[in-house]
């Protein structure tokens, strides 16, 4: 044996197939696009419009107050759309904050997804029976749960991914890191996607890395980085499946930055003119995801004025329904504050439930 | 920059105008950047967009964008930064854009802001003033809404400085950035938009950092607080004249230096106490206050001192943080319970 | 596996014998992976070295890589990756090497393993136990003698544990493996080495966690402290009886769950306490003790509830730590000043 | 403008220039090596011979308890030494926990530099007076400090490097991936030398990192990676100067990857044999920094044994003055452990100093 024999001599794995293509992988309108399934074409469709319309209906419930914030997706459909359905029912879903799309697109009520941001409590829906982790708000800290899950899967011989959603300014978090390193050492079946929408808040990327892309970060904890057109739904959805078949087949986990914009405000308190150029955003606006699939499945005959009107229809459905059910605050029981900080509530906790009992009962009397 | 015209500006309108305690710390901000060629203020947002709260406003037009930064969103790196810019002899002012999200800054804030000084014996201060927006009472969701006033008094090394008027706002800050030592500066989120007449004293008025404000003197009983919650208490203590008592208040301004002499001699003016604050009673500020009113002034207390706190539950959500933030009502049960015989 | 062989060995050997605390928490990390396939235990150097104290020993040789994993370096992401582990229906068991490179993972501890049962409304309950190692008196440099019990135990949704005998190290950290919560395992260092008489418990025999223990009862007045302090408060209560001094002494086992009628108990029976430990003072737990002490034994109080801390200083370096740490001297000191007139 | 003009799409840079080269880079026994300069060559000769005396010496004094602790670094000195003897007088040395050699070869007394280990306070040195940071315990928590003084000195025109020291376990934590980042993006004057000793405490690095190298990191914060045999003083020494004098210059900040290996075990505490086999120390050893110097020195003419015999007698009257001056146990104050808290001690401060001095008084009297 000879130090060049030793494993800190060696390189562990060769670089280059792990260097992204720093070209923005796309299939919408490249003749690739040939070979997609119509079917899927027109499920990611119907999702992307209805995503386009619950994001504006939300927004809208920000303004009449029955939201407490909102932080909308337009423009970034084709990421939480194609994240939701890249998975199988059994996988898991990690998503952020911003991310009530890619829930709602895998199955959860339009209004359940909604119960943190009208200020009730953080999770409506049952993390467990969706399988999705509740919507993080501390930036890039659901990153190792998700790698933990995926781990814990993986040592019980569970077949089962888990896809992890991240901002691009989250990627600068320590979090992001630690994870991100976990999960290629341990080999977990895990996806981490980047939604590089251009901007965290109002620091723009430029100010927050100055790698050649996200998606070279790959490289340093040697798993390969992807790097696809954020609005191209079906270029997502092919990368995201094929990483997250690779990850539940053993092959590790795979690090894909989809680039993309946030075309409204960071959320509804947010003035965006503040700190971009209009010129920016309608640049963006012209490569916008719907039109995108849109101009494609009508070139291949796909889809007519009447399917178009359809799933408009669907959408305003959706919308009018969630309208509907927002229009009243839930019935909040403050008494339940106390029940689910232990399994068993401490005397302490006991205490100060019943003494908040009394208030109530004092004010229900006065 | 600006430095010549916020001096005239304020040569000009000596005169007390109204003002919030955003505008006010945005001044002093201003006039230490002004002031002193050292003093840097970075965080996430802070520039461009003048921070979620507007606090750094227009500071990164008028002084310049390495004056007033947008950093990466690192909360770690963005204080470890800081403390080897203080190393290097500048003063960074650090916003961490909510309570919670400075969590992730624990380490660099414990095992190296606190202890630089007293690890290098005095070679190596460091002058970090770390401003954190916090607590509730602004409709937040979670993590927007934390007081974490006390992970930081219990740490050796910081100081633990929370403004609760406007003008204790801009004095406080101003003083903090002039400290040689690292400041935890807690600014209460729903006091931002409170408004009071004040013009930005001249630096010598400033006062310093660890006197507590008698804001009321009284007779029946001592209420002890800071921050968010001093408005409550003083509401508490006029609404108690109804009921015949006459409370006096406390603004404790900084629990870290503490001061002791100011809140013995209210309390054993009365005889009675009650500490209020918004963060979780269990370990919390209001136990180092009363444990501590209770050793110096034993014999002078008719009864125990009471707390009056959140509850020790996760900060809830927007919906029921009514029932959880220390209210008027609450804080005169705890005075009528000063006719307390054990339970 | 040796699932067989641990449990034939206790079977064959049920009768007391000398241990460590070390042995008894190695030989509950054994039982509990032995007795439930989802515990894991994972950590820094917890494998092949099992661990720097010695406390995972042999467990990656006898339960495999998979149930006892050396981690890459990295605190958050451990505790982190222990979430999504829990999230998945695993125990994991997570070792912090030393106290103060626990703090690393305070935003996913605070934001994260103490929240997550609350914010799903009991969906997703995080069955974790973080494991670490605390407190001075051993001689060790910076950074690897704090007590940072009172970061813990002001935050909802976090059980806190600290062993003081070598019989409860055991039992304790059974039941905190067992517990549906997040539990913060504080293992006082110093007394790594202690030894007592002893089997390991039936799993039946386990103490829940919560019951603060009585270790003596007594007259004049009544200690009360946890952790590595016990020993040193039972080496002050037999030197008290020189003075004609019968001193009480509790330990708290849990600072949360807190065990106020034990402790409320203890105090009546006495009319006097002193609270026990060696974090700094100020903000530390003794505040809180002393605090709820006052509240619900106000009447029954002869004299205030003194603290005898650590002082407010960052953990002082070898050579001085024996002037920082509470010892028997400075104890007695405080029963002394218990007939107490005011300063 | 279109998406395609947008920086979120834009490659920030060209990420071929930043990749390391995988082969560790070498000059001792290489033909390049005769360009070295004979001057420089015998500096790094007597700094390594005195290093790893220095080193023995420490290890011994644990044995007789005149240290708490001590971490060597033997086997490493080539890193150790070239990182001290790179840096211009006005540059910042950060230096890992391990790297007290670095911190005596930058011109600290011997002893001084013991300071922390032999149980008194943390920095015998004045970190101002030599420009060295405190020896850092929390692993990569000095890489930010690096980076913020680095930025601190470009801001005021002050052409001055800071050179930040970790291990390879060290590489794993948040901090270090927040300072990197950091230091890219603001192009900080900052150099990061990861020494890469295979070890932290008992992980190996298979278990740190799937990386194939660490030197590949570098990629994803957009700044170059420099990968080095770690053992080869010459080519740390150049590979540093280079990325120092780059830095300096405005060329922004460096991660360089010093392959080498942790000789004796992690502390004088630690069994090494629990958890690594003999052989590969034994590799190791047959490629010793010294002698992989004395070599060339030797081949060139430039060490006969006269020279070399001069080499040992100052490293041993260096080790000779350290087992004096640290016989005796310094005079401690302990009052004094209440006057560097604060500026000014609290009032609190100031009541807990007068308890102690009373008791140290009562103390002494009986
Ligand atoms: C740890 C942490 N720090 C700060 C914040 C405050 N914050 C909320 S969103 C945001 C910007 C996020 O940017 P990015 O990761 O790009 O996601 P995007 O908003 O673009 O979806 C910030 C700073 C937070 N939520 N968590
Ligand atoms: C934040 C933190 N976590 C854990 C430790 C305990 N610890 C001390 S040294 C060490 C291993 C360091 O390995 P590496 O970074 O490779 O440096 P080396 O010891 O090889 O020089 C560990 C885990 C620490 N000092 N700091
Ligand atoms: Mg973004
Ligand atoms: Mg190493």
């Amino acid at each position: 044996m000879t130090v060049l024999d030793t494993p800190a001599w060696r390189p562990r794995t060769d670089a280059a197939p792990l260097l992204p293509d720093p070209e923005p992988y796309r299939l919408l309108g490249t003749p690739a696009a040939a070979d997609l399934d119509p079917a899927l074409l027109g499920r990611l469709h119907g999702q992307l419009v209805r995503g386009r319309r619950y994001n504006a209906q939300a927004t809208a419930l920000t303004k009449q107050g029955r939201l407490a914030v909102y932080p909308s997706s337009t423009g970034q459909e084709a990421c939480e759309i194609a994240a939701a359905l890249a998975l199988s029912p059994r996988d898991w879903l990690f998503p952020s904050y911003r991310d009530t799309l890619a829930v709602v697109a895998r199955g959860v009520d339009p209004v359940e997804a909604l119960t943190l941001l009208r200020g009730d409590w953080h999770t409506g829906y049952d993390p467990r029976e969706h399988r999705i982790a509740p919507l993080s708000t501390p930036l890039a800290t659901q990153l190792p749960h998700a790698v933990g899950l995926a781990h814990a899967a993986r040592l019980s011989g569970d077949p089962v991914a888990a896809l992890a959603m991240v901002g691009d300014g989250g990627t600068s978090e320590g979090d992001f890191h630690e994870a991100l390193n976990f999960a290629a050492v341990w080999q977990a079946p895990v996806v981490f996607l980047v939604q590089n929408n251009g901007f965290a808040i109002s620091v723009p990327l430029a100010k927050q890395t100055a790698a050649p892309t996200l998606a070279h970060k790959a490289v340093g904890y040697g798993m390969p980085g992807r790097l696809v057109d954020g609005n191209d739904v079906a270029a997502v959805h092919q990368v995201l499946s094929e990483a997250v078949e690779r990850a539940r087949e053993g092959g590790g986990p795979t690090l894909v930055e989809a680039v993309t914009y946030r075309i409204d405000a960071h959320t509804n308190a947010d003035d965006a003119t503040r700190y971009r150029e209009e010129s920016e955003v309608a640049a963006w606006r012209a490569h916008d995801p719907v039109e995108l699939l849109e101009r494609e499945l009508t070139a291949r005959g796909l889809l007519d004025d009447a399917a178009r009107q359809r799933a408009l229809d669907e959408a305003e459905a959706m919308a009018a329904d969630l309208r509907e059910r927002m229009h009243e605050d839930p019935e909040l029981d403050p008494t339940e504050l106390f029940e689910h900080v232990y399994a068993e509530p401490t005397q302490q906790l006991r205490e100060q439930a019943a003494q908040l009992r009394a208030e109530l009962e004092a004010e229900r009397q006065s | 920059m600006t430095t010549a015209t916020t001096a005239a500006d304020r040569a000009e309108a000596p005169s007390r105008k109204p003002a919030t305690m955003a505008q006010a710390l945005n001044q002093a901000l201003r006039d230490s950047l002004a002031a002193d060629p050292a003093v840097h203020v970075m965080g996430e947002d802070v520039g461009t967009l003048g921070g979620v709260f507007r606090i750094t406003d227009g500071l990164t037009r008028d002084f310049g964008e390495d004056r007033c930064t947008d950093t990466p969103l690192a909360e770690a790196g963005i204080l470890g930064a800081a403390v080897g810019m203080a190393m290097y002899g500048l003063r960074p002012v650090v916003e961490m854009q909510f309570d919670a999200f400075a969590y992730p800054a624990f380490e660099q804030l414990v095992s190296h802001v606190a202890r630089m000084r007293n690890r290098t014996r005095g070679a190596l201060p460091l002058p970090i003033t770390v401003r954190i927006p916090y607590g509730g009472g602004i409709g937040g969701v979670e993590h927007h809404s934390d007081s974490s006033e006390a992970y930081y008094l219990h740490t050796p090394g910081l100081h633990v400085v929370t403004p609760a008027t406007v003008e204790d706002a801009y004095g406080l800050l101003r003083a903090s950035i002039a400290s040689d030592d690292p400041v935890i500066f807690l600014e209460p989120k729903r006091l931002y938009w409170s408004k009071a007449d004040w013009s930005p004293q001249e630096p010598s008025a400033v006062p310093p950092i660890g006197r507590a404000a008698v804001r009321r003197t009284g007779r029946t009983a001592t209420l002890v607080t800071y921050g968010p919650s001093l408005p409550v208490c003083l509401e508490a203590a006029e609404a108690a004249e109804e009921e015949g008592w006459d409370l006096g208040v406390v603004d404790l301004r900084s629990l870290v230096p503490f001061d002791e002499e100011t809140v013995a001699a209210a309390v054993r003016a009365t005889g009675r106490a009650v500490v209020v604050h918004e963060s979780s009673g269990f370990g919390g500020a209001g136990a180092e206050i009363a444990a501590r009113i209770t050793e110096r002034c034993f014999h002078h207390l008719e009864a125990p001192v009471l707390r009056v706190a959140g509850f020790d539950i996760p900060y809830p959500p927007p919906m029921l943080e009514r029932h959880h933030l220390p209210g008027v009502d609450r804080i005169l049960d705890a005075v009528g319970r000063l006719q307390w015989e054990e339970r």
